[in-house]
């Protein structure tokens, strides 16, 4: 039975693997960055010495199980002996391979970024705070949970936490760093592939950790450039009178307690920057597409989505909650 | 020796020639007591040969047992006493004996306005000119009233508290215009400085200190010296997008003028928040000092003690407007002893820093860059998010805060009543929430190296040099008084009034008042035309705070970190609000 | 019971090859269980005691100032006080320890005895050092940890002391043969250990802060 | 089972096992609200009018103490909610860590307007007239119960069990749970420390 | 087996056997059951209780996978969740994994080295009652909701008092202390019986490979231990007394946690691994009907693995962003760990290949099935081990799935299958009866199977990009198919340690019946009549080689002289085992049970006010003194002393 086992185990992994391999929003293997296909190619260079040997492991011991026994004459365990010396010079050849393979690779990953872009990502319970920086210190905003990237350029992203101990793990473009309270840690990120991704925090960090998800847009220059520019505009004031109620209820209500509008009074940073909310794709660090009835929803009751997430079920009659709905949908 | 005496000597000439301008020396009507701010009396019949006899000659009581930041002034035959919230205004009459009380005047402000005071619901005084008697209230009000009846003239408010405006400092009266600024660079306002109209108190022009130039009125005559401060809207751009809407640079405190030049100098407060990694850039104009047109408010120049600040060094200290022989000439200068632990000499017309050195204890700050005016920080002091930094020396107060010191033309020195404080820091990122504090710190402090947290230091602004130098337990938080008499007064927080020997520092005579002193000693010439000597007591302000506040020595972070360095005050003394005026006998 | 008889029915059979019974029922060192005993908290403490320095200087360098301003050093007096007595108990230790292999009684008494006086001296010594750390455990880092290797040693002499002292008690009350004096020896093994690792915790907690 | 499947060692030990469980079971029965997480349903106080009235210092129980607060101040991690909030909010501006500044100290036993978790709920949602702002609106019962719950642990009125001790960050009081309980002294009796337990 | 032989008739005989029965004796009843000293019966206790902490720990992951059966499923909350798979995580590793080893080992290694009882007898009991209140107050408080919440690894912050309010921590921190000062004691005990009780004659060279692998295992606990224990004092302190060892605000820093923690738990693991390897040693040489292939390698083997463990804890840090230099060195040694393992896997199937397959009834003995299943799970892991210890990689699947797969299959491949076939090995002579051999194969395949298809989807879903300790997932992301397919496995994996429950159960009602030596083994164990009579050994057995028992037809070699009349076991010299002391050992007593009840209180009250740790230490100290205090019934420890004739 030792022999069909391998296969029982491979067949199911492909299919799998074919089932769920089809998404390269957040997976190791189909990789979208330099520093996840250097990765990548480490595992390759593992799976291909790491099956052989498994296999032959499994044959040998097959194969001993079914052979017929002979006393144990020291001649033959002097041979074994010699087998044994030889099987350990394989495997610490081996090994020195994928040692230095790793080594490199590692080297390759922790290159010096060349004239990257900069960004400061402070991981929060149960979010993401990203700043985009820039030595011309007007030039700087705030976002959250929506990380956008220039293709084929290095990024540099510095990693610090406000609370607990998380970690930034963008599968597609890299491996993961954990952010650590009174430390910071820096990465490059190198897009190849213009497309959304999906990141998520992989250091258990409280009730929420299941939904501290980032949303990764890698662009093109020149797309990247528009949603920079149109994210530092101040968002335009709101048009509707609904819309106006709804910053004024924003702004003297418990919203602006914890959330900032920038150019306006509101100026929280408890929770996540809502300058420019609706021009993002997600809602509640990726717990739900971002559209009105969603929003809506979400202010009603934010435990239900997310039981335990810091921000509370604020009393509000539908109308009041419409009228901030209106204002928050025009944040663009 | 022989050369400075010289010197000494040439500098007290062009002093007195500038004092001319002034009323005559027997009063006292501006806080600093005159333009130059030298709180320079010339009454000498008090000295040191007669001091020791030096006694009470009568007491008022303000009722009001807060910080007592306020000097008295006295106009002829009245003296005028502002109180802390909620500032009630008295007029001693000083024909009589025992100065019966006048008349009396209450402004009834805000209550809440006690919840945005940053550091006590002090007041740090009021100013006269010709027959009205102007003073601030903590809830943003300017009123002016009449001198000798003490009716209400004009009330202009200019504070909103909810914003958490207030104002606490001492007006200034220029050519017929009332200088204010606001306070409550803690709170996240706009730092601004108004000119009212003497007569009827509407606002002739108004200049923020952060914002678009048209705000600051930055124009055409405004020509900085140093490369940093030019350029456009810089107000705007050493900022995050918007931040310079709630980033404070505020004046809260000290204005001096120079009629020949028709400047007007002040400095601007801290910007918000403390948590200086939510505000990267410089943080135009804050922490610096501006030169105005008087009549226009027009910018001429400025510089920056603190770009970018890490450390709440507001730059609100007084500007002592000297003629001193520097490099061979007599130049129009600013000696400015200021709160980052560095003396500064200023070329008051262009803004050049002709020099700066450490007057304090120093280590945040490695020297001053003359060339690009620039302070240079120690790197390991600058405070990091989610670790402690230690040991910052001065801590937030500075080595100086705005308790203002004095300059004696006749001995050319400058005495300095300061502090000898370090603190741990830890920022932390802070919400803006309208009328709550916007700080984003947690700081301690304590005594520096020596282990005394006050100093009084005579300093010779000629060679550069400390001339003397006198160690006090408690942080010193009065302002400094020097005479002609070779006499220089200066009061501590237990409560002890004291006189030193102005060449020496010798203690020549002290005396026990109710509470501590952290008021400014003024001297005049009575009716009967004996020199007197008057201060007010009453414990209080930020140092005072745990006294006043009756706060808990527990929390080593209170008042912001002071009461770690003042544990012991709540035993050393208790609150009070009491006019003490001394007099040698009859 | 009916082990027996179920192990009745296959025994193999046996061969006797020797007889142990004029062999001693105590022994010094190895073939005493006492000893490995000892040995083997020796080892655990002594690897607890190795953990907790490496903590101590794992947390150094996050200060720029070691002790951490406005904080002093330890004062010296009774922690130097400390190291000095306990080093020259190490003599009557010894002596002790011999003689307990010699198993001549009344030195031991008397020698556990004074052991136990010393003991308690450090204890009192120990007691004083705590109030002279110039520093609280919720303070900082640093105090936290000078704390714990001071605390971490007291409660090892403690045990320590108490234990010699049951000992005392026990070589006079009780009747003592080998078995006994070998446990003495061992304490005087165990003793060797508490003097060695405090003379190392002694030179981290009070002068690191003085010469780093 | 036969008789000596009983006896057996390793049986009876699973037999005892059994025991244990069934033990705990009960335990689990009358489990303790002390720790529970209650991020989604906490109670709230029905809207009452404000409360200015009856709170001078020394207001004897005019109003009797609101039992929602009881739950909140026996509960760990309201206390601790309460204690992020008091950082989110700038609550820490104004009193410092418990020790005040602009504000009153929170940590001794002086109380302006009253010590009972009710009265200080008051004191944070309607304000107070020399400088304490009014947060109604601006928090939700809940937030304003929680803060209420660890302003009072500041001052050590607070169960054993539900205790906060240090926070992260830099030390600036003794860890609360180190500190003595200090009875509101503000001649009300009903606002005394709540009894362990 | 073999004949008996008739001067063992003899009355005399009879007569000393029924003296020794007398001398080693517990008390009867119940209060001898509280009072033994007899590491048999004290094996048998600590065996079972660690299987019923396996099992509820293992019910707890059946839960935990119902709820991960479906994205967004909301058969229970976060917090629920997060309680449990802590739970989960720290019964499997210091209620069962750690100790049910050891009390494998408390019952074999005495009678393998044929000593009549273990060292340090009252300690062992008083291990085992610390153990038994530690694993008792933390299933307890959890199901009153005081259970841990910070995962089995209780990171700081996320442990501190200010993310992890109440007493939660501090209970999880509490049963920290109590199983590491029951494994330290046990560990220390089984250094000495296997340094200074062996048999004369087992010299260095002669000592059986599980004793072999329990000596090194004892040595890591007792290097690796004291880590975890100072960490979670620190801990504990941390948020008791307020110290700021973890508080990067006041110089302290969370790190200092990681450190201190894989410094300890590294080496745990193969503090699970190396008896695992003993028994495979045992199990493969009785089997194969020969000495396992180059005992010196595996011996040599043993020990690297042992010495490497403790250079390796830093591979569990590799995405904290340490310097890339240093974690490379980690990935040298890390990797290095896989030249002994490979050398022992060689010589292992060495061994059944040049050896007689001995099969039970013509099939393969259960305990060679769980065997053969260990080399295709082990294999496995070691291998995504290998795989791990690649920083770049590592980065990629650290706590993700992937990792969750790759411990499982070492753990449970690598130590709990060689677990379940050394139960079965034994069981005959812990308990004279012999396990169902169906049973046992049902178990085997059905844990086996069950086993695969829960855990081999996780590396997909590790690959997949899915983060471990999460209590719900998006769709969407392809991950709902693994997820299903390794919840319905973990049910498999249920029924069949349910059938491992029955078999035993049914075992032992029945009558005993077991012969000496069942699989016809060769080390002095099985010399013993099943279950062996409390003085283990009648005479003291002399050893002439590593396989004293074979050929099964050799005599047994003995020494006679040891006291019938007290307790008396003998110790040798280390190396060469040269009998040098008689050694009396101690009689049941009453107060290792009370010094433990005593040490529970003192722990327990500390989590509630630090004075408890002072004031709790009194009733210790008086318990323990009268310990210690000589009996009269002890003549050689100091008692009234009667000599015996």
């Amino acid at each position: 039975m030792m022999r069909t086992s391998p296969l029982r185990w491979l067949l199911p992994a492909v299919a799998m693997l074919a089932a769920g391999g089809c998404n390269r929003v957040q997976s190791v293997l189909l990789s979208s960055g330099d520093q996840a296909s250097a990765a990548g190619g480490i595992w390759n260079l593992m799976l291909w010495v790491c099956v052989p040997i498994y296999v032959f492991v499994l044959i040998a011991l097959a194969l001993a199980m079914r052979r017929r026994p002979t006393p144990a004459g020291t001649t033959r365990d002097r041979a074994i002996g010699r087998g044994l010396a030889a099987w350990l010079a394989l495997v610490g050849a081996l090994l020195t391979v994928l040692v230095t393979a790793s080594f490199l690779v590692d080297r390759r990953i922790n290159r010096v970024a060349v004239a990257p872009l900069q960004i400061r990502v402070t991981a929060h319970q149960w979010w993401w705070d990203i700043q985009y920086l820039d030595p011309d210190v007007s030039k700087r905003f705030s976002t959250a949970n929506e990380l956008h990237l220039p293709v084929d350029r290095d990024t540099r992203i510095e990693l610090a936490s406000a609370d607990v101990i998380h970690s930034f793990w963008v599968p597609s473009l890299s491996g993961k760093l954990d952010l650590i309270p009174g430390r910071t840690n820096a990465m490059t990120l190198t897009p190849r592939r213009v497309g959304w991704y999906r990141g998520q925090c992989a250091e258990f960090c409280g009730l929420q950790h299941a939904h501290m998800a980032l949303d990764v847009r890698v662009d093109n220059a020149a797309g990247f450039a528009a949603w920079r520019a149109q994210q530092l505009a101040a968002p335009q004031l709101p048009l509707s009178g609904a819309a106006l109620a709804g910053e004024h209820l924003f702004e003297s209500s418990a919203c602006a307690m914890c959330h900032a509008v920038a150019g306006t009074i509101a100026g929280g940073h408890g929770g996540p920057d809502l300058t420019h909310l609706a021009s993002r794709r997600m809602l509640a660090a990726g717990t739900w597409p971002m559209d009105r009835d969603h929003l809506d929803r979400w202010i009603a009751d934010p435990q239900k989505p997310k039981p335990g997430a810091l921000m509370p079920a604020v009393p509000l009659d539908p109308r009041d909650r419409a009228a901030i709905d209106d204002y928050l949908m025009g944040l663009r | 020796m022989k050369a400075i005496r010289i010197a000494g000597l040439a500098v007290a000439i062009v002093c007195s020639a500038q004092l001319a301008a002034q009323p005559p020396d027997g009063d006292w009507t501006m806080s600093a007591h005159d333009y130059a701010s030298t709180r320079y009396s010339a009454l000498d019949a008090l000295n040191t040969q007669n001091v020791a006899k030096l006694a009470v000659d009568f007491t008022f009581s303000t009722g009001i047992d807060r910080g007592q930041e306020a000097a008295p002034l006295v106009v002829g035959e009245t003296m005028y006493i502002v109180g802390p919230f909620p500032n009630p205004v008295f007029a001693l009459d000083l024909t009589k004996p025992g100065a019966p009380l006048k008349w009396k005047y209450q402004p009834h402000p805000e209550p809440a306005a006690q919840g945005v005071a940053c550091c006590d619901v002090v007041n740090r005084g009021g100013a006269y000119a010709n027959g009205t008697f102007v003073f601030n209230t903590l809830d943003g009000n300017t009123i002016a009233l009449d001198a000798a009846t003490g009716m209400e003239r004009w009330k202009a408010h200019l504070g909103d508290i909810n914003k958490g405006e207030t104002i606490t400092m001492a007006p200034l009266i220029v050519k017929g215009k009332v200088l204010v600024g606001d306070s409550g660079g803690e709170f996240g306002v706009r730092g601004w400085l108004a000119a009212l109209d003497l007569a009827d108190g509407h606002v002739v022009w108004k200049a923020y200190n952060t914002g678009p130039d048209a705000d600051v009125l930055i124009g055409p005559q405004f020509k900085p010296f140093y490369a940093g401060d030019r350029g456009k809207d810089l107000g705007v751009k050493t900022w995050p997008p918007q931040a310079w809407k709630i980033g404070g640079g505020t004046v809260w405190g000290w204005i001096s003028y120079d009629p020949a030049l028709n400047l007007v100098y002040y400095g601007t407060g801290n910007p918000g928040p403390w948590n200086a990694d939510q505000r990267p850039g410089d943080n135009k104009w804050t922490s610096g000092i501006f030169a105005r047109d008087a009549d226009t408010g027009q910018a001429r120049w400025y510089y920056q003690f603190s770009p970018h600040d890490l450390y709440d060094y507001d730059a609100v200290n007084e500007n002592l407007l000297l003629d001193l022989p520097i490099g061979g000439t007599t130049r129009k200068v600013i000696v400015r002893p200021e709160r980052n632990g560095f003396i500064y000499v200023i070329d008051r017309a262009t803004g050049q820093v002709l020099s700066a050195d450490p007057f304090g204890l120093n280590n945040s700050i490695e020297r001053i860059d003359l060339k690009s005016g620039r302070p240079v920080y120690n790197p390991s002091y600058r405070p990091k998010a989610g670790r402690t930094t230690r040991g910052i020396c001065p801590g937030s107060p500075g080595a100086k805060d705005w308790n203002p010191s004095a300059y004696s033309p006749k001995t050319g020195l400058v005495y300095i009543p300061h502090i000898n404080l370090c603190m741990d820091v830890e920022p932390s990122e802070v919400s803006y929430i309208a009328g709550t504090p916007y700080v984003g710190t947690d700081q301690r402090m304590y005594a520096g190296p020596g282990g005394n947290r006050g100093v009084f230091t005579a300093w010779d602004p000629v060679r550069r040099k400390v001339a003397w130098e006198v160690k006090e337990d408690l942080p010193l938080w009065s302002a400094a008084l020097v005479t002609a008499g070779d006499l220089v007064f200066y009061g501590t927080m237990d409560g002890w009034f004291k006189a030193v020997d102005a060449r020496t520092g010798a203690l020549k005579w002290q005396f026990q008042t109710g509470s501590g002193i952290i008021g400014q000693p003024v001297s005049y010439r009575g009716p009967d035309g004996r020199q007197y000597i008057a201060v007010l007591s009453g414990v209080g302000g930020w140092a005072g705070a745990i006294v006043v506040g009756n706060l808990d020595p527990r929390d080593s972070t209170g008042a912001s970190g002071f009461v770690n360095a003042t544990r012991d005050l709540k035993q050393k003394t208790g609150t009070g609000g009491t006019l003490y005026v001394f007099a040698l006998p009859k | 019971m009916n082990a027996i008889a179920e192990a009745a029915v296959e025994r193999r059979d046996v061969e006797i090859v020797g007889d142990l019974s004029d062999l001693p029922d105590y022994n010094f060192g190895p073939t005493s269980l006492g000893w490995w005993g000892v040995f083997g908290f020796m080892l655990i403490e002594g690897m607890g005691f190795v953990l907790a320095i490496g903590a101590y200087f794992y947390l150094f360098p996050f200060e720029h100032h070691w002790p951490p301003v406005p904080v002093r050093p330890p004062s010296l007096l009774w922690g130097t006080a400390f190291t000095v007595v306990a080093l020259l108990s190490l003599i009557p230790n010894l002596w002790l320890d011999r003689k307990a292999h010699r198993q001549e009684l009344r030195p031991v008494q008397w020698g556990l005895t004074l052991m136990s006086v010393l003991g308690l001296v450090l204890v009192v010594l120990r007691a004083c050092e705590f109030t002279a750390l110039n520093v609280r455990w919720d303070q900082n880092a640093y105090g936290s940890i000078t704390w714990a290797l001071i605390a971490l040693h007291t409660t090892h002499i403690t045990t320590d002391v108490y234990d010699s002292l049951v000992l005392n008690v026990l070589v006079f009350r009780k009747k003592v043969d080998g078995r006994k004096f070998s446990d003495v020896s061992d304490n005087a093994l165990y003793w060797y250990f508490i003097v060695a690792s405090w003379v190392v915790l002694y030179v981290i907690i009070y002068w690191t802060p003085r010469w780093l | 089972m036969s008789s000596h499947c009983r006896n057996d060692p390793v049986l009876s030990n699973a037999l005892r096992a059994r025991a244990v469980a069934i033990a705990t079971v009960f335990a689990l029965l009358c489990s303790c609200q002390r720790e529970d997480r209650e991020y989604a349903s906490a109670p709230t106080s029905n809207a009452q009018p404000p409360r200015q009235s009856t709170l001078q210092p020394g207001a004897t129980a005019a109003n009797p103490a609101d039992p929602v607060g009881q739950h909140y101040q026996d509960n760990a991690f309201h206390i601790d909610e309460g204690s992020r909030l008091y950082r989110a909010y700038n609550c820490s501006g104004c009193h410092a860590n418990g020790g005040g500044g602009i504000g009153p100290a929170l940590m001794d036993a002086d109380w302006r307007y009253g010590g009972r978790i009710d009265q200080i709920h008051a004191t944070i949602l309607e304000g107070r007239p020399n400088g304490m702002p009014s947060f109604r609106g601006k928090l939700t019962d809940a937030q304003a119960w929680q803060l209420a719950a660890y302003v009072r642990a500041m001052s050590g009125n607070v169960r054993n069990d539900a205790e906060p001790s240090r926070r992260e960050g830099m030390a600036a009081t003794p860890p609360l749970d180190r500190l003595p309980k200090q009875p509101p002294r503000n001649g009300d009796p009903s606002a005394g420390t709540v009894p362990p337990p | 087996m073999n004949t008996p032989i008739d001067d063992i008739e003899t009355g005399q005989a009879q007569a000393r056997r029924e003296a020794l029965e007398r001398t080693w004796a517990d008390r009867p009843g119940f209060i001898g059951w509280l009072t033994t000293v007899d590491h048999k019966r004290i094996a048998h206790r600590y065996v079972a209780t660690a299987l019923v902490f396996f099992m509820i720990g293992g019910a707890l992951a059946l839960l935990m996978r119902i709820q991960l059966a479906k994205p967004e499923n909301s058969f229970m909350g976060p917090d629920r969740y997060n309680q449990l798979f802590s739970m989960h995580g720290s019964a499997m590793m210091f209620l069962f994994a750690v100790p049910v080893m050891e009390a494998v080992a408390v019952f074999v290694v005495p009678l393998m080295v044929g000593a009549r009882n273990i060292a340090f007898p009252r300690l062992n009991a008083f291990s085992y009652w610390v153990y038994l209140f530690g694993g008792v107050m933390i299933f307890t408080a959890f199901f009153l909701d005081v259970g841990p919440e910070a995962g089995w690894t209780a990171y700081v912050p996320l442990s501190s008092s200010d993310f992890s309010p109440g007493k939660r921590t501090d209970f999880w921190a509490q049963m920290i202390t109590f199983t590491e000062v029951a494994a330290l004691c046990i560990a220390v005990e089984i250094v000495a019986t296997v340094m200074a009780m062996r048999a004369p004659g087992m010299t260095l060279a002669r000592i059986p490979l599980f004793a072999w692998s329990m000596f090194v295992t004892s040595l890591m606990v007792i290097f690796a231990m004291p880590a975890v224990m100072l960490a979670s004092t620190f801990l504990i302190a941390d948020r008791l007394v307020g110290t700021h060892f973890y508080n990067a605000g006041e110089g302290g820093d969370a790190l200092l946690w990681q450190h201190l923690f894989w410094f300890f738990g590294h080496p745990e693991v193969y503090i699970i691994f190396l008896p695992a390897l003993g028994m495979i040693s045992e199990i493969v040489q009785t089997f194969s009907r020969r000495p396992v292939f180059g005992y010196t390698a595996m011996v040599l083997a043993l020990m690297a693995t042992g010495f490497l463990a403790f250079g390796l804890w830093v591979h569990h840090m590799f995405a904290t962003g340490l310097p890339p230099l240093g974690n490379s060195f980690y990935t040298a040694a890390s990797m290095m760990i896989a030249i002994p393992s490979g050398a022992q896997i060689f010589c292992w199937i060495a061994t059944i290949w040049t050896g007689r397959k001995a099969l039970v009834a013509g099939r393969i003995a259960t305990p060679m099935l769980f065997v053969l299943g260990f080399f295709a799970l082990f294999v496995l892991g070691g291998l995504t081990g290998v795989m791990l210890a690649s920083v770049p990689l590592d980065q990629q699947v650290h706590d993700s799935y992937f990792v969750v797969a790759h411990f499982h299959y070492v753990l449970i491949g690598g130590a709990v299958f060689p677990l379940m076939g050394a139960l079965h090995y034994w069981f005959p002579k812990m308990s004279g009866r012999q396990l169902s051999e169906r049973l046992g194969r049902w178990q085997f395949w059905l844990f086996f199977i069950g086993f695969n298809v829960t855990f081999f989807p996780m590396h997909i879903l590790g690959l997949m990009g899915m983060p471990r300790r999460v209590y719900t997932y998006p769709s969407g992301l392809g991950w709902e198919l693994p997820n299903l397919i390794a919840s319905i496995g973990s049910w498999i994996v249920g029924l069949s340690v349910l059938l491992f429950a029955i078999n035993v159960i049914r075992t032992l009602c029945r009558p005993r019946s077991a012969p000496d030596n069942p699989w016809g083994a060769p080390d002095l164990l099985w010399s013993v009549s099943s279950p062996p009579p409390a003085y283990n050994f009648e005479e003291v057995p002399v050893v002439g080689g590593r396989e004293p028992l074979w050929p099964a037809d050799r005599p047994l070699q003995v020494m006679t002289g040891l006291s019938h009349v007290r307790r008396e076991a003998l110790l040798t010299t280390t190396m060469d085992a040269i009998p040098a002391t008689r050694w009396a050992l101690p009689d049941p007593g009453i107060w290792p049970l009370w010094s433990a009840i005593a040490l529970t209180v003192l722990f327990i009250w500390s989590i509630f006010n630090p004075w408890g740790v002072v004031l709790g230490a009194i009733p210790f100290a008086v318990a323990a003194t009268i310990w210690f205090w000589p009996k009269r019934s002890q003549p050689s420890l100091g008692g009234a002393n009667e000599r015996d004739c």
